[in-house]
């Protein structure tokens, strides 16, 4: 029997400190996704994305002359397989590039933090992950896009202080660290947030939008699910409430513009994220989107490719960083990390690793759906960071 | 967690009190089931309760049993007051009875279904049987043995570990009866036991239940069509017709009641009926 | 099969359980301490659904309470205290529901239930101080006379011993007691009653069986099982979360006690075995069954193999097996016993 | 109609193990009622259900002979088929479908008859249990024992079948009940209906068959015209439960024979 | 004021299609005593079906083969499971169907996979505007398809000889037999009709003001339980009434959040479960359910 131990690989290449499963010859990584549960539109892009880097990678001749190795395992967004999966992958990986639905990431945090300390970058940027060292999120957490979000509505006069600005959000971290981050903002700017929370289950916006009519509010600010935000657009447009819907990551996905929702959609709505969308003329973007096109025929381009992509490179960085410092081990990958504080991926906005406690960017684009860019979005405004940020302390 | 400890079992046998069923009314929706019906059962005696078919003969034991919430009236069983006393309570006081359309677990052994009759009279609950403690292990086998002795006594020892649905029905009658006897009951109510017998079965039913009076001294109310069975073993007959008492007296007054002739025998063929299962 | 080779099965089989954490790493640890909890809900839901016949969707509900009542006690008493504490406390939950619980039965029941999953999440979701909210909450390792069930390491037989290794052994002998008690509780005297108000209510009430009374209790006593199954579940996973215990999880309980065999204590350690390990496995091999292909490379992911075949099982165990797994072995208490058992011989029909 | 009778040969048919019948053979001619006498447990329940197909129903099965009704074989068909063909069962024990109406539990039963004819059965049933009428909106299962039994045999009625079987017709009927029973048999088998009768009460059955079949565990033990039969002492003694002087002792060895039973000493 | 008529008439048009969806559990359930919870995938193969081909045949011949596909799906787990098992136990049977469930939703959501797929019914995002309201027509659609259908089934169980035979069937099969009823047919039927009645409701589920079919949309028709037994498992007005019921409660409760927000936020989805459990205390077999008798 093993135990999580820095037994597997020997004392190869040099002085080369290896451990945690690291052979002469491979790096194990493992992947906790969703491909069958809730986030399964997310978990296949991010996957297929970083299984493509590292095809790239490997083939380039991998890194410290080794192979790098993904254990992929699906857990459907179910909180008992993902904890399994992480308890069978855990002591035979050296980190996770991805790790899907932060509740479970959440869960492990203890075992993360306390014992095994491998680097897990998950796909959820809720601010409640910040502050370990080995859980690293790669972009603005949800609250600090939802500070750019409503300073970006105010400085673009769609909302003045004294208005009310609605925001439905989804139960859950997401929701609900990104309606602290609107609160936060609405302050700020002397503004009234109108809350509307919702579930998954809850599809038809129709009594929100109602709500929200009746409380006059100036714009609306949606973190949930893509079917939400195209609901909540298309019956506020009916209803006759034309205001700005301004939603942040998961709210927007390309399948929407070919739905009822679509003219309301490219009407009124517009999207935060932390990186360019695939569509964007960027050689980043761009580049990404020709190799992923070629590989996966036919699949649909959205931002989870970018998304996995980032975290792929982000995670090889930091292991040819440690290959460097001779210290090929869960520690070693921490500290070259760590010690990446300029980090451009080419998705447009720079990353700083040095400090766990923050998120590694609180930049953001705005971006609007457009049916002619590939993965339906264009850039309506390039990355900033409202100066209402300095003052925020995300509740960790 | 002793859920359900008797709550009443001030019964040593023997001192049977009487039962007195006073101006008992029941309604249902749309029909008065029971019209101000009344009658005593004498301690120790055999009461039988005739009547045509819709009559309100098995509503009445729906009453004395707390199945049915009586309309109006009383039913006094010694000194307390049965009527509006939930099934359990009922049955803790020691009033017994059979079902007219067999309810017996279909799956359970005959053995368990008897057992189940033992309920009120053991202690047992969900502690004392979980843990297994002896007290709940010494009770379950002295009383087995009683179910066994009663067995014998209805002739069902030797389909003990049967399920009761593979029974033919007349057996399943037997079976229900015994599941009252163990009951150990001061007051016995019979819905048609022998209902489905052939004529010597009809006869040996009878005799237990001639043997359960003689033995036990206890008072048995029973609903019978057949007149022979009735009139071998009762010692007061009740009738009732559309819910209402048209006669009562000796069975072999009542027998040659006029109203009951009309109601329910029918003159044609009584004699014939009173021959079936007579010994004796 | 005689009494002497199964005593001498039992041993055998409780030699290996008791000799495996020596042997097995973390996961299959933890996969089974998972059937273990599961077995324990199991048993306590078959009490109430499979012996007294009343269906029941919210042991989602008692398993969370169970669950999170050991975290908020842990924070004021001694965590052995909290634990028996969660226990009580989730069977005092199912006494608040007996007003329903004794008066209805069959699906109206079940789904009634349900309810108790949508309100219960709410809570677990609204009520944040108490629940941490979306967050959860940590699980306080459980901590007996010194002895501490967290991962600091000690080393047994030079095997290091962690939170699982040790929480393995405190599992199997919850998970026994569990079943010898409830085993105790069906061939006793109220096993009988609950069996009779399953199979006809007027008739229990007659002979003497305080119905709605009786029925309360059988709730109360099933929650305290769900909510002790609640408090190993947290142990195990060490941090509670309100997604999990939701409509899936009360579903898959019920399929549990299907699966083994409707009221039996085997069939419900059977059952909860076979669905907490089956979609384990599958997750864990399906890469190597025919025509999936690992995740993300298009096709079947293993993920919807494994849910394919799990469907799959729980259909053709029910439709071939009815009765459940207990069939399989003699394992059959004698309340299982069906028609073509134990017929009458022609001899014994009477002439 | 056509002219059929019911053909059972050589019947073999038990539950699993239990063997409930062996090698029966009996024949209902067209028009003829027959009645079929037998102890508990005899095999008769389980004779009717072999001829309606309805043993799968209780773990059981046909293990060999052949039943046929007219041209058609029986044992090939599915229980609805049986019906079809015109032979229709009364049950043992009721079976009234609890929940449904009084009405609806006859509209069921003319399920399995021709379209048109139905208010004229509906009629027939009506004047023969006239309670049936005044309880048409209740519930089957609110009805007394013997309503429910009365409304089984209307139900069965309302088929118009060639033959029926009935299980106990005048079980939990009230004597007069029971005769007016016994008059309807004879007057639906006048108008061209033959019945197969599984009877406790001898009395009745011997009176209304022309033929009788005495079933003693799984096996025919007697048979012959009814008049013969009821003349034979073996039925006297233990079906019509007429007393002559050795059954009488008898009887009185089994009384004494039954053990007393004893107070319970807690 | 109109705040409320909004929420009324939005609740009631949500109803509506809850009413739909549950009239599918209570066919079912009227028919075997089975709870069905394979109706959710039911539900999900029709609006698939429907989606798939509206582009190349047009919406109404999509909707057609889109009933008639959920009819023959249902009609399938008839005939390959439920008609397979052999005991009695109806709760059983309805963990047979989680199992068919399983199944078909893992392969359904496999196909549409991250698709949003819209339905391209010809009612679009039109408003009928009535004075300050807004309706939809798409839910007046629904409306209207529930309240038709329902009446429909309502005659269909009491006056047709189908209603009759499967009410037998549901109480007792073997008499039913007796009474020369084909059960195989009669639960098959029920579950074709069952499946079309889901891709009914599939369809009212999936257009306007929502995007289209897509993954979590099986989810939804969770909501239709309480639908169900609000109204009575076993009674086709109930389902109507249990729909309306919800739908209401769930448009109200989620208005007026804000002034609700003591209770916690989000009690949209919980709100009609409790409606539920008061209407059981009161009536335990729901608003037009036939209560078990107890007559011995
Ligand atoms: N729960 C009930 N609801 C409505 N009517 C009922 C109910 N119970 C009994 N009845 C009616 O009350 C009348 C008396 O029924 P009861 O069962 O007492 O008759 P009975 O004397 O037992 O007849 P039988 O000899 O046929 O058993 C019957 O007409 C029956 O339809
Ligand atoms: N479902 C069953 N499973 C097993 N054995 C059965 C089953 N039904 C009947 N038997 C057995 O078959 C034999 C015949 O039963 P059957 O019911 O035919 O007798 P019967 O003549 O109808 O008796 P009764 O007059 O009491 O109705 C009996 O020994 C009985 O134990
Ligand atoms: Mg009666
Ligand atoms: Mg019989």
């Amino acid at each position: 029997k093993d135990d999580d131990g820095d037994t597997g690989g020997g004392k190869g290449a040099g002085a080369l400190k290896t451990g945690d499963g690291v052979t002469a010859t491979t790096i194990p990584l493992g992947v906790l996704t969703d491909m069958t549960g809730v986030y399964a539109t997310l978990g296949k892009s991010v996957t297929q994305a970083q299984q493509l880097y590292m095809k790239q990678l490997n083939d380039d001749g991998g890194i410290c002359g080794r192979k790098v190795q993904l254990t992929i395992r699906d857990h459907g967004y179910d909180p008992r397989k993902a904890v399994s999966a992480y308890t069978e992958l855990e002591p035979k990986v050296l980190g996770f590039p991805q790790f899907i639905g932060s509740p479970f990431v959440a869960a492990q945090k203890k075992r993360i933090d306390g014992t095994d300390k491998g680097l897990v970058i998950p796909q959820a940027w809720s601010a409640n992950l910040l502050g370990s060292e080995s859980i690293r999120q790669i972009g603005a957490t949800y609250d600090y896009e939802m500070i750019n979000a409503v300073d970006w509505l105010v400085k673009s006069k769609k909302v003045k202080s004294g208005d009310k600005i609605g925001h439905v959000y989804f139960e859950g971290d997401f929701g609900e660290n990104a309606l602290a981050g609107s609160k936060y903002a609405a302050d700020e700017a002397g503004l009234e947030v109108v809350e509307q929370k919702i579930k998954p289950t809850d599809q038809d916006m129709t009594a929100q939008v109602t709500a929200l009519k009746k409380a006059k509010v100036k714009a609306i600010l949606i973190s949930a699910g893509p079917a939400q935000s195209a609901s909540l657009t298309g019956v506020a447009a009916a209803a006759n409430l034309p205001v700005p819907v301004v939603g942040n990551n998961p709210t927007f996905a390309p399948q929407l513009l070919k739905t009822q929702a679509a003219p309301a959609l490219l009407k009124n709505f517009y999207f935060l994220a932390s990186t360019l969308p695939i569509g964007d003329k960027g050689s980043g973007p761009a580049e990404l989107a020709k190799t992923y096109s070629a590989e996966y025929k036919g699949d649909l381009l959205d931002n989870g490719i970018i998304a996995g992509w980032a975290a792929a490179d982000v995670f090889a960085k930091a292991l040819e960083g440690a290959c460097k410092d001779k210290n090929l081990t869960r520690e070693g990958v921490r500290k070259a990390l760590l010690s990446m504080k300029s980090y451009e991926e080419g998705f447009g906005i720079t990353h700083d690793f040095s400090d766990p406690a923050a998120p590694s960017t609180k930049e953001s684009y705005v971006l609007r759906p457009d049916d002619k860019a590939k993965g339906g979005m264009a850039v309506a405004e390039k990355a900033f960071t409202a100066p209402a940020v300095e003052g925020y302390t995300p509740e960790g | 967690m002793t859920e359900d400890a008797p709550e009443k079992t001030a019964d040593a046998p023997g001192q049977t009190p009487s039962l007195e069923v006073r101006d008992l009314t029941v309604r249902f929706a749309g029909l008065t089931a029971l019209d101000a019906v009344s009658f005593t059962v004498a301690p120790g005696s055999l009461h039988a309760v005739i009547g045509p078919n819709g009559a309100g003969k098995s509503t009445c034991f729906n009453v004395l049993s707390g199945v049915y919430r009586a309309s109006a009236g009383h039913v006094h069983f010694g000194p307390d007051e049965l009527t509006g006393l939930p099934p359990h309570r009922i049955a803790a006081l020691g009033v017994a009875r059979t079902f007219q359309n067999i309810a017996l677990p279909p799956y359970a052994t005959v053995a368990d279904s008897l057992m189940l009759g033992r309920h009120r009279l053991t202690k047992a609950g969900f502690l004392a049987a979980g843990l297994r403690l002896p007290s709940a292990a010494r009770e379950a086998e002295r009383h087995r043995e009683r179910v066994q002795e009663i067995a014998e006594f209805t002739g069902l020892e030797r389909y003990l570990d049967h399920p009761a649905a593979a029974l033919p029905y007349g057996l399943q009658k037997l079976v229900e009866l015994g599941r009252a006897l163990c009951m150990e009951p001061r007051l016995l109510l019979l819905d048609e036991p022998v209902a489905g017998m052939t004529s010597d079965e009809r006869r040996r039913t009878a005799a237990v239940i001639a043997g359960v009076r003689e033995g036990l001294g206890i008072s048995v109310v029973l609903v019978e069509h057949d007149m022979g069975v009735v009139m071998r073993l009762a010692d007061e007959v009740t009738v009732l017709d559309f819910g209402r008492r048209i006669a009562s007296g000796p069975p072999a007054e009542v027998q040659r009641d006029p109203e009951v002739v009309r109601a329910y025998l029918g003159d044609t063929n009584n004699s014939e009926d009173a021959e079936e299962g007579v010994t004796s | 099969m005689s009494s002497r080779i199964r005593i001498g099965l039992i041993a055998a089989g409780a030699l290996v359980l008791l000799a495996l954490p020596f042997y097995v790493d973390r996961f299959w640890l933890q996969a089974g301490l998972f059937a273990m909890a599961a077995s324990i809900g199991a048993i306590g839901l078959n009490l109430l659904t499979g012996a007294t016949g009343q269906l029941s969707l919210g042991h989602a509900f008692f398993l969370a309470v169970g669950a999170y009542g050991y975290c908020a006690l842990a924070d004021i008493v001694p965590t052995a205290l909290a634990a028996i504490g969660a226990v009580l406390v989730a069977g005092a939950a199912g006494g608040l529901l007996s007003p329903i619980a004794g008066r209805l039965s069959g699906a109206y029941l079940g789904i009634a239930t349900l309810a108790l999953i949508f309100i219960g999440q709410h809570v677990l979701f609204n009520a944040s101080d108490l629940t941490g909210g979306y967050n959860g909450r940590d699980v306080p390792a459980l901590n007996i006379f010194g002895l501490s069930f967290d991962d600091t390491e000690t080393v047994v037989l030079a095997v290091p011993f962690e939170s699982m290794e040790k929480l393995w052994y405190a599992g199997l002998l919850l998970l026994a007691a569990c079943a010898l008690f409830a085993r105790g509780v069906l061939r006793g005297r109220p096993g009988r009653a609950m069996n009779a108000i399953r199979d006809h209510r007027v008739a229990a009430g007659v002979m003497g069986v305080p119905v709605a009374r009786l029925r309360a209790w059988v709730f109360v006593l099933s929650s305290m099982y769900a909510g002790l199954a609640g408090v190993l579940l947290a142990l195990i996973v060490q941090r509670t979360t309100p997604e999990y215990f939701g409509f899936a999880l009360s579903l898959e309980y019920l399929a549990m006690i299907v699966i083994g065999g409707l009221g039996s204590v085997a069939g419900a350690v059977l059952g909860a075995v076979f669905v907490s390990l089956l979609p384990q496995l599958f997750d864990r091999y399906s890469e190597s069954l025919p025509l999936v292909s690992a995740s993300g490379t298009g096709g079947i992911a293993p993920g919807e193999a494994s849910s394919y075949l799990y469907g799959a099982a729980v259909v053709a165990v029910v439709l071939f097996l009815p009765g459940g797994l207990v069939r399989l072995g003699s394992a059959a208490t004698p309340r299982a016993l069906t028609l073509r058992k134990k017929e009458p011989t022609d001899e014994s029909a009477p002439a | 109609m056509p002219h059929a009778a019911l053909q059972v040969g050589a019947l073999t048919a038990g539950y699993g193990p239990v063997r409930a019948l062996r090698e029966v053979t009996l024949t209902v001619g067209d028009g003829a009622v027959v009645a079929v006498l037998g102890g508990n447990g005899a095999g008769k329940t389980t004779l009717l259900r072999a001829i309606s197909r309805t043993l799968g129903f209780h773990g059981g099965a046909v293990a060999g002979g052949e039943i046929s009704f007219g041209e058609t074989r029986l044992d090939r068909l599915a229980a609805p088929e049986v019906v079809a063909a015109g032979v229709v069962q009364v049950p043992e024990g009721r079976r009234v479908f609890a929940r449904m109406t009084v009405a609806d539990n006859l509209r069921a039963g003319a399920l399995g008859a021709p379209r048109g004819s139905r208010s004229v059965s509906l009629e027939r049933v009506h004047d023969l249990f006239p309670v049936l009428l005044e309880r048409a909106a209740q519930p089957a299962g609110l009805l007394s024992g013997g309503e429910q039994q009365m409304l089984a045999l209307a139900r069965g009625l309302m088929a118009q079948p060639k033959l029926l079987l009935l299980d106990e017709p005048t079980l939990g009927l009230a004597p007069l009940a029971a005769e007016r029973i016994a008059e309807r048999i004879r007057e639906i088998n006048r108008q061209g209906t033959s019945v197969l009768l599984v009877e406790q009460n001898a009395a009745i059955a011997l009176r209304v068959a022309s033929e009788a079949y005495v079933l003693e565990t799984g096996r025919v033990a007697l048979s012959g015209p009814a008049a013969e039969l009821a003349a034979s002492d073996e039925v006297r003694r233990r079906y019509l439960g007429v007393v002559d002087e050795d059954a009488a002792a008898d009887a009185e060895r089994i009384a004494d024979a039954a053990p007393v039973l004893r107070r319970w000493q807690p | 004021m109109t705040t409320f008529f909004e929420l009324l008439i939005s609740g009631i048009s949500l109803g509506a299609v809850y009413a739909l969806i549950a009239l599918g559990f209570v066919v079912i359930f009227r028919a075997t005593e089975v709870v069905n919870f394979a109706h959710a995938s039911l539900l999900f193969a029709g609006g698939y079906v429907t989606a798939l081909l509206t582009d190349d045949i047009g919406f109404w011949a999509a909707l057609i083969v889109g009933i008639a596909g959920a009819a023959v799906v249902g009609s399938l787990v008839e005939f390959l499971v439920i008609r397979r098992y052999r005991g009695r136990d109806h709760s059983v049977l309805a963990i047979v169907t989680i199992g068919v469930d399983i199944v078909l939703l893992t392969d359904l959501t496999r196909r549409i996979g991250t698709d949003v797929l819209p339905l391209g019914d010809p009612w679009g995002d039109k408003i009928v505007q009535i004075g300050p309201l807004a309706i939809p027509e798409t839910r007046i659609a629904a409306l209207l398809t529930a309240a038709l259908v329902i009446a429909v089934f309502l005659l269909a169980f009491r006056y047709t000889s189908w209603g009759v035979a499967m009410r037998a069937a549901a109480e007792d099969r073997e008499a039913a037999a007796l009474m020369g009823v084909r059960l195989g047919r009669v639960s098959l039927s029920a579950w074709a009709v069952a499946g079309a009645l889901a891709a009914i409701a599939a369809l009212f589920l999936t257009v306007f003001p929502t995007p289209g079919l897509e993954r979590n949309t099986s989810l939804v028709a969770l909501k239709a339980f309480p639908a169900a037994i609000i109204g009575g498992l076993d009674s086709t007005t109930g389902a109507l009434a249990g729909g309306l019921i919800v739908g209401v409660t769930e448009a109200m409760v989620t208005g007026y959040q804000d002034e609700l927000s003591f209770l916690g936020r989000g009690l949209g989805e919980v709100a009609p479960y409790l409606v539920m459990l008061l209407i059981l205390l009161a009536r335990p077999a729901g608003l037009f359910g036939t209560r078990e008798l107890t007559r011995v």
